[in-house]
């Protein structure tokens, strides 16, 4: 870049479009006296086959280094003149467009005014093509693997169908199963197919299949690069048993001493220290819980140990962290429900018989505490007067969440419903606001449950409930009577809101990808990304992104998949060049572009910023947040908007 | 600049490529007409304009000054505009508090398919700028 | 008011040659004035070259004072302004004030030997004085050059060097070893240890980076030559070239008027603040 | 109160053990009064130092690198540097650790509460005392004390205090490694009160104002570079630090964009002073030297304080309240305002 | 020549100064500093932050204007400054003693025509210091006094109501010829009391530079003193003491471009510092005067030490502002004496 630019101008009549309002043939003279133009014309119609001809040739005969074409938008033919100069043996990026039609001539009737315009667009485009670098696309290999994260519903179809395409997963489950919380349901609405009989043969299908490396009772550490080429540290917890040994016998949980409460059934029944989740569980295996074992000293128990015959118990076991390549991740992580310990308008969960959803799933469940018998917990009876409580600390921003959680009035439906099935003399009550049944047999279903299965639906919301003679003391309103209403319930049911998991708080930390306000993960755009993260190449399913129901979240699995097949499918990515640049000399280390980087393209190295190109996607939000003017987007750097601002300026 | 020309505002408009500068294309395309006192400079993001542009062009005889970008919530850099909102209502504040009057500086959110509303906030902004006269306050008229 | 001191003349480009490629390149330009403009000069002054918006920086004048036609600079490329004057092309207009600095003492020198010890884009300060004493050959006894660059492309200068040869004793050298150079490999000091200039009667001229005019002096010495036999220039930044903005003073000297050339034996009584 | 033997005892201890390399504190100057920042290094040194109402320099400053030199050229293994620091000074340390000029562990904060006072205006002592130049201050309770010839003046702190002390929320240092003296409650201006008081003048009249003040800056810096935040190698608005490395290339000198002029006329000023507010909005902790030290008596507190307010209120941000926030405008919050947009 | 002007009568003399625009210190915006005389000029003023020192090195000076159309040669158009004549009222001696060190630099080896073309027209009424006008003066040890004429075109002495004016110069005759039956005739009586209140002033105690004659020579010895960076510890590196000192001319020269279709711009003299490290620092990043410490040398070496080479005098006058205004109190008093006791 030793001698000066030699810029070329090129002027569009566009027909009449440009010409009738814009005097091309002065915009063309006044461009050749910038300085660094050593060619300037105009034609009738740049974008002509003859008019692209001619642009060649112009470029070749005067050794032009860079172009500027003042014609229309650059959506229409930024690309057209870039290969052009690309034709011409000039680097694409040299090749700049004025916009002179929808900008100015189609908006203007004064010729005079008009002209005057457009010659301070053309002059802007000029200042910045004499400065614009050639530049080549960035190029990216790929690594044709995946990361699952999160062993739900969402995590198992979305490895599955990547799976079945080819690509090879590393499905990475924080438990000692897969199965998520769906395993937990009984039936699910609106077919009341059994849950369980659905997700089984799946679960079985990731843990047979070639493609798929299942990694349970594990965790992601830490994620480093980029689109195409992440590099995954994976921590897999020691459950003490060898799956390959361990026969299933269950002998080890007979001499177990210590019993805590089982989290699979939501603490409704105890479990043993080794245990396995549940019969169905994948891997099938059993899991030494290190938190309630009396300790892996065979002076102090080692019972199991003693017993297991297989040998298959190993209490030397320990963590190990395996690192994964992969060149994309989709997250899974799902959700939680929002604690019952929040709601002290419903007691603070401290009353035995106040069930949440999930609870209720598992009395419901033929392979539940209580065999598919719906019980009360505090005294096995069977409750006769049963309240259901929807929008349980959803809907409510003062208090808890804003957010509609989507699926509670369906499953509380669907509650009912199975109450009514199992306890056909009972009665029950569901509280709620509105009935949100959006969904294929969606409405049906509520329907049923009111009308077939007589549930009492009032609509309001219950302020208190409190414990008194055995019996749980429901004060509610009822709006659209106005009447206060009073029920003496045996159970209460909470329809909690759901919140995102605290895992899915967790991964979003280690890959650095945006939460909403709410804290579930943050799609790219919230209409058309919707399986996009904020970050190329990660990619986000169900829960985790969004209260959803099975069926929405098998459907976002897949197109999560899908994308992640697209994306893979291309032996190389290419990305877009004009990325931002730091000026080492002149930056601190503040890390002010660190924060603001809506890509989280640049971290720092030895007290300076540097980018990475490829998460760069040159927004120049760096550029602007910067006090020192030490980083700078490529081909819209300071001194190019500083000179495009003097040339509008006519200064 | 002679006498006799009525004063015409010169103003400098950062639009971002994704909405306003599309929004501003659509005006073309449905020929809205409205002054053509505002200058575009396309930019990535809203987010990317630096106050600097901003002072800059005041200093160098911008009569005002448009910066424009996707709606909150649209921005094709997920949340450029946010960082924008932040610090060009600095920057407004501090041009405000000097002196200058506040109506030199203006942002607006224009989607691509606000053709009119650009016009609009062009026109408005022309009106607006019209009683005031040529900005001399950080102009580097040098002697 | 009087003759405006700050005002330049202007001069055409007449010639343009690149001289070394690379970050730091240097390119020469020959600057012709336009009717009956310009002003003489001697060995070793320099004048302030201006590219009009972008500023202006002092350069050695590069030919020869018997030149009257042109003047010459050599320029490397390391900011502002030389990068402006990179991108010129020939027949555009600069603009040009001077002669400033004192001279090498060229008449005082007849009838000795020199040695001149150039590196990098030093040269061109003392490329007057080797023109000068080629076309008066006759009044020098022996004339010897060292001259050396990082690599065989970072030789300025370099036709003009080979044209020297017969005239005068020419030593060039390269930092490094590269295929096709078969003159010194390493630095232009240990060039001159090599070949032991004898100090007897004898003038040496050295100009360069600062690091490297500091071993060269070191080596004159141990050579043999006494403190008045060494000459030098020094570069301090200036800005008026006429001992009043302040900020090429070494001590009480004001750089642009009473140096830029210096005895080793003068400049050794200045703080050493170049 | 404050036990200036203490402090010293203090100062002298962390240099004894060698748990610092150095210790940046004030001592009695030679300029009349007023006390001057002083790096010792030995323990016995530790005897020189002051504290009184005349240590009104924030010495965070001389953490920042190129001003750190002369302090940590005599430390040896690099140690930490120690400070003496009142409330905003802690607060300017916290903001170089928000911008990781330096890690915590390298710097040794002695805090000192400025109590129920704050430091001393020359400016307006020379109104409240006119023709006495006392040879020392002293604090003692609500007042200050001035040791001069014809004996001892006695002055309530808040006729000849800072403007900034008068207003401070934080005379408290929070950031500290140790500190001195008490937190007393403090009954004085209310924040921003002169800024409201200012805000409420015509626009019209705000411009004339500001007008005069920035047709007298003379350009000499002093303000950015008594500032601890404006620690930048090169300024953007003016290459005084130029920034010239060995690797520095001639296209990124010459590149570089020249925002405004070095001539002091009107518009280059109020391009470095609105450069300068927009770059401490969120950074600037009110330590009021900028104004202290401009020999033309600028009063650019209202502008800094302007922009700390409406980080306040607007964004809810408060400089140098903790370490790990990010910067002021390298960050949003949804409900940003946004009704000034179109 | 020498008059008596009651003090009430000093703007009915600027008044009657026909052809001159007179100034004045004034306090403004809470500091005093050199303005157009007002209605009522009243000579009160303590020493102005700024000395006078602009009226003939302003901040900023144009030097020529350049404008160049593409493919064309540059136009240059000389500006020079218009010629008025500027009378200044209430210099204080120190101030006055910078004017003749000013003119040394400015015409020394050639002269800059900016400057003297502004000098030419000015004229400066200096007033003595009955009392010092900061406890930071030091004017006496550099040779300099509270009563110095060297520099001014006219003293004035205080008297309670009057002035006692003392033409200095021939300018200064003319200045107070123009005021005619303004100014009365002294009489043995005031003069008795100017040549007491002058002894007065002389003996007030001042600090001061210990041994100003030897400063060279003890700064010459002690240039390598380690001193010197230990002094400079403190100091933040602004430019207060160089932009506030009466001598300090240093400056620098830029291109300001006021338009680019086509070129157009001034070439520009601003004020500079030798505080700021780019003021000596090459483009290849090697800074002579890389450090405060040699930084605070070179300034204060060059006020005792290398001016003093080069002219014979020392090229500070005692004003004290270095010392006052500095935001850290670095003392140049101190520093000559610590350097100078350290040899
Ligand atoms: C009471 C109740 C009843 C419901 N009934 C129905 C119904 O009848 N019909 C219907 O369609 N939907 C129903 N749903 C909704 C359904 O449960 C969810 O849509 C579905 O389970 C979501 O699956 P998921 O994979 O997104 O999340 P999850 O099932 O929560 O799976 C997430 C998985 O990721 C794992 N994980 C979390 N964090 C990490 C981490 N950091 N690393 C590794 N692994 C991690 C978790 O351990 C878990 O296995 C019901 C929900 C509730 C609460
Ligand atoms: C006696 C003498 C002889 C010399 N001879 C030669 C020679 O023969 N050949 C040669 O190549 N060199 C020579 N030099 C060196 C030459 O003068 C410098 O290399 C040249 O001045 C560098 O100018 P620059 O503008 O390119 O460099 P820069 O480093 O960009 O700038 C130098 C000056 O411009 C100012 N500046 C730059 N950017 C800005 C900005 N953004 N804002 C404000 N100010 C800015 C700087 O403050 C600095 O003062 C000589 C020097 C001297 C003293
Ligand atoms: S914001 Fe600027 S100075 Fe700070 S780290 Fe980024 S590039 Fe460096
Ligand atoms: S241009 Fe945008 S995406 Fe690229 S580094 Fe800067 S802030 Fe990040
Ligand atoms: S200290 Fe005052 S005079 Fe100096 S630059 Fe700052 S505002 Fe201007
Ligand atoms: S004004 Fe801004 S760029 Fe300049 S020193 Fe301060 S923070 Fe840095
Ligand atoms: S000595 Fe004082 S006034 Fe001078 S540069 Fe240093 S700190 Fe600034
Ligand atoms: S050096 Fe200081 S005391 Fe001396 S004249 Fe200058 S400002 Fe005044």
């Amino acid at each position: 870049m030793s001698s000066k630019k030699r810029t070329g101008v090129f002027v569009c009549h566009c027909g009449n479009n440009i010409a009738a309002t814009v005097d091309v043939a002065k915009v063309a003279r006044v461009m050749a006296t910038e300085d660094s133009v050593v060619y300037s014309e105009d034609y009738v119609y740049m974008c002509s086959d003859p008019g692209q001809k001619a642009v060649i040739e112009a470029i070749k005969k005067n050794q032009l280094d860079s172009v500027v074409v003042t014609c229309c938008s650059p959506n229409l033919h930024e690309k057209t003149f870039r290969d052009n100069a690309q034709a011409a043996g000039l680097n694409g990026f040299t090749c700049e467009i004025a916009n002179i039609r929808e900008q100015c001539a189609w908006v203007h009737k004064d010729r005079n005014v008009a002209t005057a315009k457009a010659i301070k667009i053309s002059r802007s485009a000029v200042r910045r093509a004499s400065r614009n670098q050639a530049l080549e696309p960035i190029g990216i290999g790929v690594t044709r693997r995946v990361l699952v994260i999160g062993g739900g519903i969402a995590g198992i179809q979305a490895a599955l169908d990547l799976a079945n395409a080819g690509l090879e997963v590393v499905l990475v489950e924080k438990q000692a199963t897969l199965g998520g919380h769906m395993i937990q349901l009984s039936e699910t609405f609106p077919t009341l197919d059994c849950s369980q009989c659905i997700l089984s043969p799946k679960m079985v299908e990731v843990s047979r299949h070639p493609k798929i490396k299942l990694m349970t009772y594990s965790e992601v550490k830490e994620v480093t690069g980029y689109v195409g080429n992440f590099k995954v540290n994976i921590l897999k917890k020691p459950t003490y048993v060898d799956p390959e040994a361990c026969k299933l016998c269950d002998d080890c949980t007979q001499v177990c001493p210590v019993m805590v409460p089982n989290q699979y059934e939501l603490g409704l029944t105890a479990r043993r220290a080794i245990h396995i989740p549940f019969a169905q569980a994948i891997p099938a295996s059993y899991t030494l819980d290190i938190d309630a074992c009396l300790g892996l000293n065979p002076v102090r128990c080692g019972k199991c140990k003693d017993v297991c015959e297989a040998g298959a118990i190993d209490y030397d076991m320990l963590p190990r962290t395996v690192t994964e390549e992969v060149g994309a991740i989709v997250v899974a992580t799902g959700f939680d429900l929002y604690g019952q310990d929040n709601l002290g308008e419903y007691g603070h969960g401290k009353i035995e018989d106040v069930l949440d959803g999930l609870q209720f799933e598992r009395l419901c469940s033929a392979s539940g505490p209580t065999r598919g018998k719906v019980l009360r917990p505090s005294d096995h009876s069977e409750p006769k007067d049963v309240v259901f409580i929807q929008c349980a600390g959803s809907r409510d921003p003062a208090q808890h969440c804003a957010y509609c959680s989507k699926i509670c009035c369906m499953y509380t439906a669907k509650h009912a419903s199975l109450y009514k099935h199992h306890v056909p003399d009972g009665r029950a009550w569901v509280f709620y606001i509105d009935i949100r049944s959006g969904g294929k047999g969606y409405e049906e279903f509520v329907q049923r449950t009111m009308e077939t299965d007589e549930t009492i639906y009032l609509r309001g919301r219950v302020s208190r409930l409190y414990q008194e003679n055995g019996k749980i003391r429901v004060l509610g309103t009822d709006t659209l009577s106005g009447q206060n209403v009073e029920i003496d319930a045996d159970m209460v049911v909470l329809a909690l809101a759901m919140t995102p998991s605290k895992g899915t708080a967790e991964a979003a930390k280690v890959l650095k990808i945006g939460r909403d306000k709410d804290g579930f993960l943050a799609e790219a755009h919230p209409k058309l990304k919707p399986v996009e993260s904020v970050t190329a190449g990660i990619f986000l399913a169900g829960t985790a992104q969004g209260p959803k129901d099975i069926p929405e979240t098998v459907a976002q699995a897949s197109a999560a998949a899908a994308k992640v097949i697209g994306l893979l499918s291309q032996p190389r990515l290419t990305h877009a060049p004009t990325v931002a640049k730091v000026r080492a000399a002149h930056c601190t280390g503040c890390e002010m572009c660190v924060d603001a980087c809506p890509y989280d393209a640049i971290h720092l190295e030895n007290g300076k910023a540097v980018v990475n190109a490829v998460l760069c996607e040159g927004c120049g939000t760096c550029q602007s947040t910067c006090l020192r003017a030490a980083i700078e987007v490529k081909n819209a750097t300071l001194l190019q908007m500083n000179e495009m601002i003097e040339a509008v300026l006519g200064y | 600049m002679s006498e006799q020309t009525p004063y015409e505002p010169r103003i400098v408009a950062f639009l971002c490529k994704w909405c306003s500068s599309a929004g501003s294309d659509l005006a073309g395309v449905s020929r809205i007409q409205y002054p053509a006192n505002a200058t575009p400079i396309t930019v990535a993001c809203s987010g990317g304009v630096s106050p600097q542009y901003i002072l800059s062009a005041l200093r160098k005889g911008a009569d005002g000054v448009l910066v424009s970008g996707c709606h909150i919530g649209d921005c094709h850099y997920m949340e450029g505009n946010m960082h924008a909102r932040r610090k060009l209502y600095l920057v407004k504040e501090l041009l405000e508090f000097a002196g200058v009057e506040p109506e030199r500086f203006r942002m607006s959110w224009v989607s691509a398919a606000e053709g009119a509303k650009f016009a609009q906030v062009v026109r408005d902004f022309v009106e607006d700028l019209r009683p005031l006269g040529p900005q001399d306050k950080l102009n580097a008229e040098r002697p | 008011m009087g003759d405006n001191i700050y005002l330049p003349q202007l001069a055409r480009v007449a010639h343009i040659k690149e001289e070394v490629a690379g970050e730091r390149a240097i390119k020469t330009f020959r600057l012709e004035f336009d009717n009956g403009g310009g002003f003489e000069h001697e060995c070793g002054q320099c004048a302030m070259l201006s590219i009009f918006g972008r500023g202006e920086s002092m350069i050695s004048i590069a030919s020869s004072p018997l030149i009257r036609d042109y003047k010459q600079f050599s320029i490397m490329r390391v900011g502002r302004v030389t990068s402006a004057f990179h991108e010129l092309a020939v027949g555009d207009v600069v603009g040009i004030r001077g002669p400033y600095g004192n001279s090498f003492p060229v008449d005082a020198w007849r009838g000795k030997n020199l040695v001149f010890i150039g590196g990098g884009c030093g040269l061109a300060p003392i490329w007057p004085v080797i023109q000068t004493a080629v076309a008066q050959r006759a009044d020098f006894r022996e004339i010897t050059v060292f001259y050396g660059g990082r690599s065989p492309r970072d030789i300025m200068y370099r036709a003009e060097l080979e044209k020297l040869r017969g005239a005068v004793d020419v030593h060039l050298s390269v930092d490094k070893a590269e295929e096709g150079w078969d003159a010194f490999c390493g630095f232009v000091p240990a060039n001159l240890m090599a070949k032991q200039p004898a100090p007897d009667n004898a003038i040496a001229i050295t100009c360069g980076p600062p690091i490297m005019i500091k071993y060269v002096i070191e080596n004159l010495r141990s050579l043999g030559f006494k403190d008045e036999q060494i000459y030098t220039t020094i570069e301090n930044k200036m800005k008026c070239g006429l001992g009043k903005c302040g900020r090429c003073n070494v001590g009480k000297d004001y750089v642009c008027v009473k140096g830029p050339v210096y005895s080793w034996a003068e400049l050794k009584e200045l703080p050493a603040e170049y | 109160m404050i036990d200036l033997n203490a402090l010293r005892t203090q100062a002298a201890d962390i240099l004894e053990t060698g748990e610092v390399g150095a210790v940046i504190g004030w001592r009695r100057g030679s300029r009349g009064m007023a006390a001057e920042p002083v790096a010792i290094v030995a323990p016995e040194e530790a005897a020189s130092l002051v504290w009184d109402p005349t240590c009104f320099h924030n010495l965070a400053l001389y953490l920042v690198e190129e001003r750190k030199k002369p302090a940590q050229r005599q430390v040896h293994g690099g140690k930490p540097i120690a400070i003496v620091a009142k409330g905003c000074d802690a607060r300017a340390v916290t903001v170089l650790l928000q911008e990781n000029h330096f890690g915590r562990d390298d710097v040794y904060v002695i805090g000192v509460s400025c109590e129920g006072t704050g430091v001393l205006d020359e400016r307006k002592l020379a109104q409240v005392l006119p023709g006495v130049e006392p040879d020392g201050a002293a604090f003692d309770g609500d007042n200050f004390v001035f040791a001069t010839s014809e004996g001892e003046r006695r002055v309530p702190a808040r006729e000849a205090m800072m403007d900034r002390c008068l207003e401070c929320r934080n005379a408290h240092p929070k950031l500290n490694n140790v500190v001195f003296g008490e937190e007393t409650p403090r009954d004085f201006d209310a924040p921003f009160a002169a800024l409201k008081r200012f805000e409420q003048r015509p626009a019209a009249e705000r411009w004339q104002f500001w007008q005069r003040q920035f047709e007298r800056c003379i350009r000499c810096f002093a303000c950015r570079s008594v500032c601890p935040m404006c620690y930048c190698d090169e300024c953007v608005v003016d290459s005084i630090n130029l920034v010239v490395t060995p690797e520095t290339t001639a296209a990124e000198k010459a590149d570089r964009v020249r925002w405004i002029e070095r001539s002091a006329s009107r518009a280059d000023n109020i391009g470095y002073h609105m450069t300068r507010a927009l770059h401490l909005a969120g950074r600037c902790v009110d330590c009021g030297e900028c104004e202290r030290v401009c020999p033309v008596n600028i009063p650019l507190r209202l502008l800094n304080n302007k922009m700390e307010r409406e980080a306040r209120e607007a964004f809810g941000y408060e400089p140098g309240a903790s370490i790990d926030l990010p910067a002021l405008v390298a960050s949003f919050r949804d409900d940003d305002p946004g009704q000034f947009i179109r | 020549m020498e008059a008596l002007l009651d003090k009430n009568r000093l703007k009915d003399w600027i008044a009657a100064l026909d052809g001159w625009e007179a100034y004045a210190p004034a306090r403004q915006d809470g500091i005093w500093s050199y303005q157009p005389a007002g209605d009522n000029p009243e000579l009160n003023h303590p020493n102005t932050p700024q000395p006078p020192k602009g009226f003939a090195f302003p901040q900023r000076e144009i030097f020529f204007k350049f404008e160049q159309v593409k493919g064309e040669a540059p136009r240059l158009t000389a500006v020079s400054p218009a010629p008025t004549f500027r009378v200044v009222f209430g210099v204080r001696p120190c101030d006055g003693r910078a004017v003749p060190r000013m003119d040394r630099v400015f015409s020394d080896h050639v002269d800059d025509g900016y400057y003297q073309a502004r000098r030419d027209g000015l004229a400066y009424v200096g007033l003595a210091c009955n009392t010092p006008p900061s406890r930071h003066c030091f004017c006496q040890s550099v040779g300099g006094s509270p009563v110095s004429t060297d520099g001014l075109d006219v003293l004035l002495t205080d008297l309670g109501e009057r002035y006692f004016v003392a033409a200095v110069t021939d300018t200064g005759k003319a200045l107070m010829q123009a005021a005619g039956a303004l100014l009365a005739k002294p009489g043995a009586a005031e003069r008795k009391e100017v040549a007491r209140l002058h002894a007065a002033a002389v003996a007030q105690p001042q600090r001061g530079v210990n041994d100003a004659a030897a400063a060279p020579a003890k700064l010459k010895a002690g240039f390598d003193s380690p001193l010197w960076e230990e002094l400079a510890r403190a100091c933040i590196g602004c430019g207060i003491c160089t932009f506030l000192c009466p001598t300090c001319h240093c400056f620098d020269i830029n291109d300001e471009v006021t338009g680019t279709v086509p070129l157009k711009g001034s070439r520009v003299r601003t004020w500079d510092s030798c505080q700021f490290p780019d003021f000596t620092m090459h483009s290849s990043g090697h800074n002579p005067r890389d450090t405060l410490g040699s930084r605070l040398r070179q300034r204060v070496s060059h006020k005792f030490r290398y001016f003093h080479e080069n002219f014979g005098m020392h090229q500070c006058t005692g004003c004290g502002r270095c010392v006052s205004e500095c935001p850290v109190g670095i003392d140049i008093v101190r520093v000559v004496n610590e350097i100078a006791g350290s040899v």
